[in-house]
């Protein structure tokens, strides 16, 4: 029982932290382009004024449009809830694999470009096919570097694979660091960050999933921004969860809650950090480029199984 | 009991087929029997199958008809069961569907007692194939089932393009059916009968029962639509009647599967891995190919029919892996492919009806088949939109809806490829699943593009601004099928738990993990492994969104929603054309992945005879312009080459028989 | 028994059949309508001569009725209709040069050495004095087939049809005493609708083709000309 | 007895009253009646031989067994079903002047005496009256070719008279010399050709000979049946004479001559030590089979196309006879029937076809199911149904084909399977834009007489679907007789 109301106090948790997430990369990426940023907790602000405003629809918005924040942000939530954030066990992780997590943030996705198409605006357009097409090419690779790691722990459930992580004493799987590396590329790609598509911006050719949510104002437009921080954060605690695991809980007592809770907090810090960073140090590829990236990805990964197969089992 | 429901399903349908003819006088009297009497049949076939799988039934029965010596065998089990549950739920829904939407044909020039007829002998022929349990019965049921859709799909016969489609749908028909004759002859050449059990019985050498195998597989894959053997496809499917194309689409092509299923995992028994490596990769292909061709279709219903392409592609993924782990003797993770294959085809049954069943109900309403005169649509036919959408997001299989279960057993078969021994398939296995993911995920950009150019912005073309919402026949089969839709989608565990019988019977072996944690879970193989709870993914998808609404709920009253124009960046108002279209939406995966279709584009600058510059692309199937057409072209050149025997001089005729007697005189004489 | 041993009568019977082979020779090369009809008129009479031969040494007598058929048949009605067709017809003068004329002589050689190499087995079997006779015949149907093969003037082509009739009944005579005689008359009933019809069929291609050259008759055919 | 004597007699003095009495008002009536009298006497025959076992005649002239009591009786219907089919459709001829009276004089006259020969080709047991009566339905039917005087018909003529005369010619030397094999058994005995004696001491008959004798039967026969080189004839003849001819030459013809080369096989294969006579037939079925089927994509005349079908048709039965094995030969013997019955039905249709068009140029028939759904609708499935799709009889002996072949000789299935494949393309190709579409202007509805193609259609698809136990025993029995083994 008392897993259960630790899931919703870690989806809360969540929840609240993820801004907190967004800003800090921001502030950092603003310190390092020495540039006077907005305090860390700037996006708090933001959601709270764009709850306050009013909304106002396109004549052509059609109700799709008006459901689409919701299920966006629902579906990011659930899938939120599904990550061991600061302690596995919990019962929510049984409701979904890593594939069927996928499968999530795609209905997240499935629905965002719906928006985008639906005002009739040619940028919406453009932000769907894009969105689209960029999922399209880096879900593949995501698929296999999951498969690689479930090949090695024998499973999907991201419990199950922090939990076969964590008892296993410390050991250097190539295949982990191959897909490690192929991961990360696909994660930046699908949080949408630099350098496949700036967040900061509203160059219209630039821009992909900016273009996608234009339309949107007041609590729609907040409820699809913090999605994307939501995901963002998920993100980060997946790869925390399976490639740095330690620290997390296994089990509800107090301390070992406490001391994933900072391990979290500690993981993610750096992530942020490390993100500002390359962020920083790099240029948005053209919309063209973004194939080889992703190819890239996916033969990363593809090395990870491959020499799973060839150098680790036996 | 289960028997005699599926005798009175196909009764019915015989009757839907003939009785009409008597009531010739009067169209409206022929068409209400005629639909009234399929919708019995569908009824009592869903009932009769439904008893069959859920049951573990198995009955046999004779009938004195056929050959003098071999009579007419019937069987009825639950893999034939749950078929016969499909193809009768879809017909079904086409009864229901069908009288509203035949309402065009009945004022046009077009009588309707071919389509009638055809229909019912359709849906008759797919029965008898269920319930055939010898080769000659099967082979006659087969063939009535393609003759009598080659009729539905000539019947708007005025058009070429249905002459051709017809034409070329009759041949390759024919083709395997022939096939599929042979690879019966293989078996019956052994066995010395044709009837199933005998051939059930008889120890085929490899090389041979490979050889039955490879027949089968061309000849159901004809049918099915496998990539190269899918050029039919594209072309029948779309121009047949709408609700015509959701039976041959959603349950037609599973007749095949369930022609493939019963000839390899029942008739040849031992199952050879290297059978599911092929069966396997020719999934692969077919499924991305087919969902690649399917983005660079602006034909509603021929892109669809495409995407059918795809989903066959991915039903044989799983019986792939399925005979890959059978014959490596891992028979519970055989079960679970079969069970993912099994599952898919019951999803496709539903979405592609679904979908089939929407774009007739656009054709009728907006008389546009083209995506680029669409749009706008969900404002003008809101329930449609509503249903299209939902089979539009099970078809991209998206969770909680039943595409995405059927996808993810496929997915949880592949990874349990690390327990073979051999390691090329190891390796092999996952690039199939990521090829899944590809097609999955090519799939859902496929379909935001369909919903997105057809339902949403703004209308392209005046027929679809005037568009209305259909009648409440068409409404009711659509939201039915949504439903059904959703409910797979929600209660897998039940559904599989079901589906295993089939397993149980067939391999034999089930999976008693998969169900083992109560309704809630599904868990393949075990809990730790991996586990999907559909229904708390409902829940939690609905509840979060609750919580959300609710909470925003109370500051609704003080900020109303204000209507206002679309940000037109000052340029003045939007319209239509400004709106990206199908083919600017595909545009990046086109220029990604070129070298996959034929790609003819040409721009023409603004002049005067195209202000503002036309732009024309044209996309071909390779395997048609490659395969295809070289062989009529050489079938062609060699007929004009052998008419010259028939060249008209009775003295050269003369010669022939001349040569002929001399020839035969010096053989013997040797 | 070698050539010396039989009898005169028998030799006599195979100087006729060789006279019979002879004039199929001739058929093959004469150009002449009219004498194309005596010619085979010949032939017929030899044949005739033969049948009452063999008739005489086998004591056979119902032979005598198909030699009296053949009488009938090939020696006054078929020629004499042949005639009258071609003074009818006006082509009486017609000279149709036979297109190399020693090939088809080699050919025509040719085909009698296959002929007794294909009835060589046969040969071996029967007891007849006259089993030789069997290439003979054979060769004459060959060489009536060649004619056609050869010939493009319509009468020219039933002449050598007729004369393929004359190497079957000589067959039938010479190697078996003849057939049963309900067969034979059925065969002659055949020959004489046949030859009437052959008539009928003249006047039908003169009056829709214009000519009775065979090589026009080429308007059936599926070459794409 | 009666019965048999009756069947061959009727259309024998109609024959004869026909050509005497010249042509007036009913004689399309009378000559219906006529043929009902002879399917009358025929069936009575039928029952005859089902109630008390096969008969020979005293004399020994006739002979009937299930061979052949079975093929009297497809040729009493078709030429019964073909005389109501043909009484319209010549009345038309005559109204549009492309006959006179006199020709219908002939027409009728020889109508009934091309259904004699067939009829005595077939009851007899003579081989050398078997001969005779080939022949016969040659003369008959040659003048029936070049009816309409016009130039192609008079060259389809000739060139069928010439061609025919000599391969039978030629069937004669076989004849000859088969008669000279037996004669040394039973010297000078006038039973010498019978059959029925022949086939108890084929045995002692002499092999060289023999096989020497079915060279030239093959030939002979062959080139009535339309085997591939020596069909030339065939299609001419076919598309130049009157539609009712092409349906009865189609129809009993080939059928007659092929039966002629089948009891030769009977009675020779046994007597050699060697399966040479299969194989030339198998040879020449295949080439048959296959190149007609590659002509059939090649066809600008709608006749010529189904006879080329019926070329490749007989060169399928051909090429089944010669596989041997009772599968195969059941599944032949059934052939004969289900395709005589189906062709003659197409060539009626045909016939009506050509009649609404006001041509037989195929690329000038178009949307006959606008213009008259009946023959549009009966046309296709008549082609469906000769395509060799089920629930039609074509299937099921396709099927046993097959079967048979993959038994005996797997190799030969592929070819086989092209070829269908094939043929079928060709067929379609050119009927589906004849049936469907939109009709030209001035494709006008005739006067058609649907019974005969229905009833044709109706008993094929009953064979496709049960094949009745009398028929079932007498393939049966059949079968027996020509590879000694029986499936039932």
């Amino acid at each position: 029982m008392n897993g259960w109301i630790l899931a919703i106090v870690q989806t809360s948790l969540l929840l609240l932290c993820a801004p907190l997430l967004t800003g800090w990369v921001k502030w950092i990426k603003c310190k390092l382009q020495s540039r006077q940023g907005a305090p860390p907790w700037q996006p708090y602000r933001d959601l709270f004024k764009l709850f306050k405003k009013e909304v106002v629809l396109a004549e052509s918005a059609s109700p799709i449009f008006r459901v689409a924040p919701y299920i966006v942000f629902g579906v990011t939530v659930l899938a939120g809830s599904v990550v061991p954030m600061f302690a596995i066990g919990l019962p929510t992780a049984a409701i979904a694999d890593v594939i069927v997590l996928v499968g999530f943030f795609a209905l997240g996705r499935f629905f965002l470009a719906l928006a985008g198409m639906d005002v009739g605006t040619a940028f919406g357009g453009m932000g769907s096919s894009r969105e689209m097409t960029i999922s399209s090419l880096a879900e593949p690779a995501m698929l296999m570097g999951v498969f690689t790691m479930a090949m090695t722990v024998h499973s999907t459930n991201l419990a199950s694979m922090t939990r076969y992580l964590l008892e296993q004493p410390l050991q250097l799987y190539p295949s982990f660091v191959f897909s490690a590396m192929g991961l990360l590329l696909v994660a930046v790609a699908e949080t949408g960050r630099i350098p496949i598509d700036n967040p900061a911006t509203h160059l219209e050719l630039t821009m992909v999933h900016e273009a996608m949510i234009l339309e949107y104002t007041g609590r729609h437009l907040a409820l699809m921004e913090w999605g994307a921080m939501l995901k963002l954060m998920i993100y980060g605690m997946l790869l925390g969860d399976i490639f740095f695991p330690w620290g997390i809980a296994d089990s509800f007592a107090p301390l070992p809650l406490l001391i994933g809770f900072l391990s979290l907090f500690l993981k993610l810090f750096l992530l942020g950090l490390s993100l500002a960073i390359m962020e920083t140090g790099l240029a948005k590829m053209r919309f063209f480029r973004v194939p080889q990236y992703l190819g890239l990805a996916f033969i990363l990964c593809l090395l990870g199984m491959l020499s799973h197969v060839i150098l680790e089992i036996n | 009991m289960a028997l005699n429901l599926v005798y009175l399903a196909i009764v019915a349908a015989f009757g839907s087929a003939v009785l009409p003819i008597l009531f010739c006088r009067s169209t409206v009297a022929s068409k209400l029997v005629a639909f009234i009497l399929l919708g019995i049949s569908g009824f009592f076939g869903v009932l009769g199958g439904g008893m069959a799988l859920l049951g573990k039934v198995d009955i046999s029965a004779e009938l004195p008809i056929g050959l003098p010596w071999l009579h007419c065998h019937l069987h009825l089990d639950p893999l034939s069961g749950f078929f016969l549950f499909l193809v009768s739920l879809i017909s079904l829904m086409a009864a229901i569907y069908g009288p509203a939407y035949v309402r065009e044909y009945q004022q046009g020039s077009q009588p309707l007692l071919p389509l009638t007829l055809f229909t019912g002998l359709f849906v008759v022929g797919m029965d008898l194939v269920m319930l055939a349990d010898d080769a000659f019965s099967f082979m006659i049921a087969w063939e009535l089932m393609s003759v009598s859709s080659y009729f539905l799909v000539a019947y708007q016969h005025q058009n070429e393009t249905n002459r051709r489609a017809a034409f070329i749908y009759l041949l390759m028909a024919q083709i395997g059916g022939l096939f599929i004759l042979l690879g019966y002859g293989v078996l019956a050449s052994f066995s010395g009968a044709f009837d199933f059990s005998s051939m059930q019985a008889v120890e085929l050498s490899p090389a041979w029962s490979s050889l039955a195998f490879v027949l089968a597989l061309i000849g159901f894959g004809m049918k099915a639509g496998i990539v190269p053997l899918h050029v039919w496809l594209p072309q029948a499917h779309p121009v047949a009647p709408s609700h015509i194309s959701a039976l041959m689409s959603g349950v037609m092509l599973k007749v095949a599967i369930y022609g493939f299923i019963r000839f390899v995992y029942d008739l040849l028994g031992n199952i050879y891995w290297q059978w599911g490596v092929v069966v396997l990769s020719i999934g692969c292909i077919s499924a991305i190919l087919g969902v690649l061709y399917a983005l660079m279709q602006h034909d509603l219903k021929r892109l669809l029919a495409y995407h059918s392409v795809e989903n066959i592609g991915i039903i044989y993924m799983g019986l792939g892996l399925s005979m890959i782990f059978a014959g490596t003797n891992h028979p519970e993770l055989a079960a679970l492919g079969l069970i993912a294959a099994l599952y898919h085809c019951l999803n496709h049954a539903l979405f592609k009806s679904l979908l089939f069943l929407g774009a007739g109900a656009i054709l009728q309403q907006s008389r546009e088949h083209n995506l680029e005169k669409m749009g706008g649509l969900i404002k003008r036919m809101p329930v449609t939109a509503f249903c299209f959408l939902i089979g539009c997001i099970s078809i991209s299989a998206l969770p909680p809806f039943n595409g995405f279960v059927s996808e993810w057993l496929t997915f949880q078969t592949a990874l349990q490829g690390t327990i073979l021994t051999n390691h090329i398939l190891t390796a092999l296995i996952p690039i199939s699943a990521a090829v899944l993911a590809l097609t999955g995920a090519l799939a859902a950009a496929c379909f935001v593009k369909v919903y997105g150019v057809c339902f949403l912005g703004l209308p392209r073309s005046q027929n679809c601004a005037e568009a209305t919402e259909t009648a409440y026949g068409p409404q009711l089969s659509q939201i039915l099928l949504a439903a059904l839709c959703l409910f797979f989608g929600v209660f897998p565990t039940w559904t599989v738990s079901q589906i295993e019988n089939i397993a149980q019977i067939l391999l034999p072996a089930g999976m008693p993990m998969a169900t083992s944690h109560g309704w809630l879970w599904l868990t393949p193989v075990s809990s730790d492994v991996a586990s999907y709870g559909a229904p708390m993914v409902f829940l939690g998808i609905g509840s979060a969104w609750l919580i959300v609404w609710l909470w925003l709920h109370p500051r609704r009253k003080k900020m109303e929603i204000r209507i206002a124009p679309a940000w037109d960046c000052g340029f003045g108002s939007l319209n239509a054309r400004m709106q990206y279209t199908a083919t600017s939406f595909t545009m990046p995966i086109r220029r990604i992945f070129r070298p996959v279709w034929f790609i003819a584009e040409n721009y023409q600058q603004p002049g005067e005879n195209a202000p503002g510059g036309r732009y024309q692309l044209k996309v071909g199937d390779w395997a048609w312009l490659k395969i295809y057409q070289p062989i009529g072209r050489l079938l062609l050149a060699t007929a004009k080459r052998a008419a010259l025997i028939q060249g008209g001089n009775i003295r050269v005729y003369l010669v022939y028989s001349f040569f002929t007697l001399l020839f035969l005189l010096w053989v013997v004489s040797l | 028994m070698s050539y010396a041993q039989l009898s005169l009568m028998e030799q006599l019977i195979l100087t006729l059949s060789a006279m019979i082979l002879l004039t199929s020779f001739l058929l093959l090369a004469q150009s002449r309508i009219i004498s194309l009809i005596n010619t085979f008129a010949s032939q017929g009479f030899l044949l005739f001569l033969g049948t009452c031969l063999i008739a005489q040494s086998s004591g056979r007598y119902h032979l005598y009725i198909s030699a009296g058929m053949t009488l009938a048949l090939k020696v006054f009605f078929v020629p004499w209709l042949l005639r009258r067709l071609v003074r009818r017809l006006d082509i009486r003068r017609d000279v149709e040069n036979v297109g190399g004329p020693s090939m088809i002589m080699i050919a025509g050689g040719a085909l009698v050495l296959f002929s007794y190499y294909v009835a060589l087995p046969i040969r071996e079997l029967s007891d007849l004095a006259t089993r030789n006779t069997i290439a003979i015949s054979l060769a004459v149907i060959l060489l009536g087939m060649l004619m056609m093969i050869t010939r493009r003037k319509a009468v020219a082509q039933v002449v050598g049809f007729m004369s393929m009739e004359n190497g079957l009944f000589f067959a039938a005579v010479v190697s078996t005493y003849g057939m049963p005689m309900v067969v034979e008359l059925g065969i002659a009933f055949d020959v004489l609708v046949a030859a009437v019809l052959f008539g009928i069929f003249f006047f039908q291609i003169r009056a829709g083709i214009g000519s009775l050259d065979v090589d026009h008759l080429n308007r059936l055919h599926e070459v794409d000309r | 007895m009666i019965a048999l004597y009756a069947t061959l007699l009727i259309p024998f003095g109609a024959m004869l009253v026909f050509g005497a009495i010249g042509h007036w008002k009913h004689a399309g009536t009378l000559n219906l009646l006529v043929c009902f009298a002879t399917f009358l006497t025929s069936l009575q025959l039928a029952i005859d031989v089902f109630t008390n076992g096969f008969m020979i005649t005293p004399g020994q002239l006739f002979y009937i067994d299930a061979f052949n009591v079975y093929l009297i009786l497809v040729n009493a219907l078709v030429g019964l079903t073909t005389s109501i089919f043909s009484r319209p459709y010549m009345a038309y001829e005559l109204k549009i002047g492309r006959v006179d009276a006199g020709r219908m004089r002939l027409y009728h006259s020889m109508f009934q005496g091309f259904l004699l020969t067939m009829l005595v080709a077939l009851s007899t047991n003579n081989l050398g009256i078997l001969w005779v009566a080939v022949e016969g339905a040659t003369l008959a039917t040659v003048l029936l070719v070049s009816l309409y005087r016009t130039p192609e018909s008079i060259e389809a003529g000739w060139k069928y008279f010439i061609l025919c005369g000599v391969g039978i010619a030629q069937a004669l030397f076989g004849t000859v010399l088969v008669y000279f094999a037996a004669e040394k058994i039973f010297p000078g005995e006038e039973s010498t050709l019978l059959w029925s004696v022949l086939k108890d001491h084929s045995d002692q008959l002499e092999p060289t000979v023999l096989m020497l004798a079915f060279v030239f039967l093959l030939v002979g026969y062959g080139t009535k049946i339309g085997l591939v080189p020596l069909h030339n004839w065939l299609p001419d003849a076919h598309s130049e004479g009157p539609t009712p001819m092409s349906a009865i030459l189609s129809g009993l013809l080939l059928n007659v001559a092929l039966y002629a080369v089948v009891r030769y096989k009977m009675l020779i294969e046994p007597a050699l030590n060697n399966h040479l006579p299969s194989y030339m037939m198998m040879g020449f079925g295949m080439l048959s089979f296959s190149v007609a089927g590659i002509l059939l994509h090649h066809q600008r005349d709608i006749k010529r196309m189904f006879s080329y079908s019926s070329i490749e048709h007989m060169g399928l039965m051909t090429f089944a006879f010669g596989i041997g094995g009772p599968l195969a030969t059941f599944g032949a013997l059934l052939h004969m029937i289900v395709h005589s019955l189906t062709k003659s039905a197409i060539f009626i249709t045909v016939g009506h076809a050509a009649h609404i068009a006001g041509t037989q140029k195929i690329s000038e028939i178009r949307g006959l199911i606008r213009t008259q759904p009946a023959v549009g609708w009966t046309f296709l499935i008549g082609t469906v149904a000769i395509a060799g799709f089920p629930p039609f009889g074509v299937f099921t002996s396709e099927f046993l084909l097959f079967t048979a072949t993959i038994e005996s000789m797997p190799w030969l299935v592929m070819p086989l399977l092209i070829g269908l494949a094939v043929a079928f393309a060709g067929l379609f190709r050119h009927v589906q834009p004849m049936v469907f579409g939109e009709p030209p202007e001035g494709q006008l509805p005739v006067k058609a007489n649907m019974l005969p193609i229905i009833f044709h259609l109706f008993l094929v698809l009953w064979l496709g679907i049960s094949i009745p136990d009398i028929l079932a025993n007498w393939l049966d029995q059949a079968t027996i007789m020509v590879v000694g083994k029986g499936l039932l």
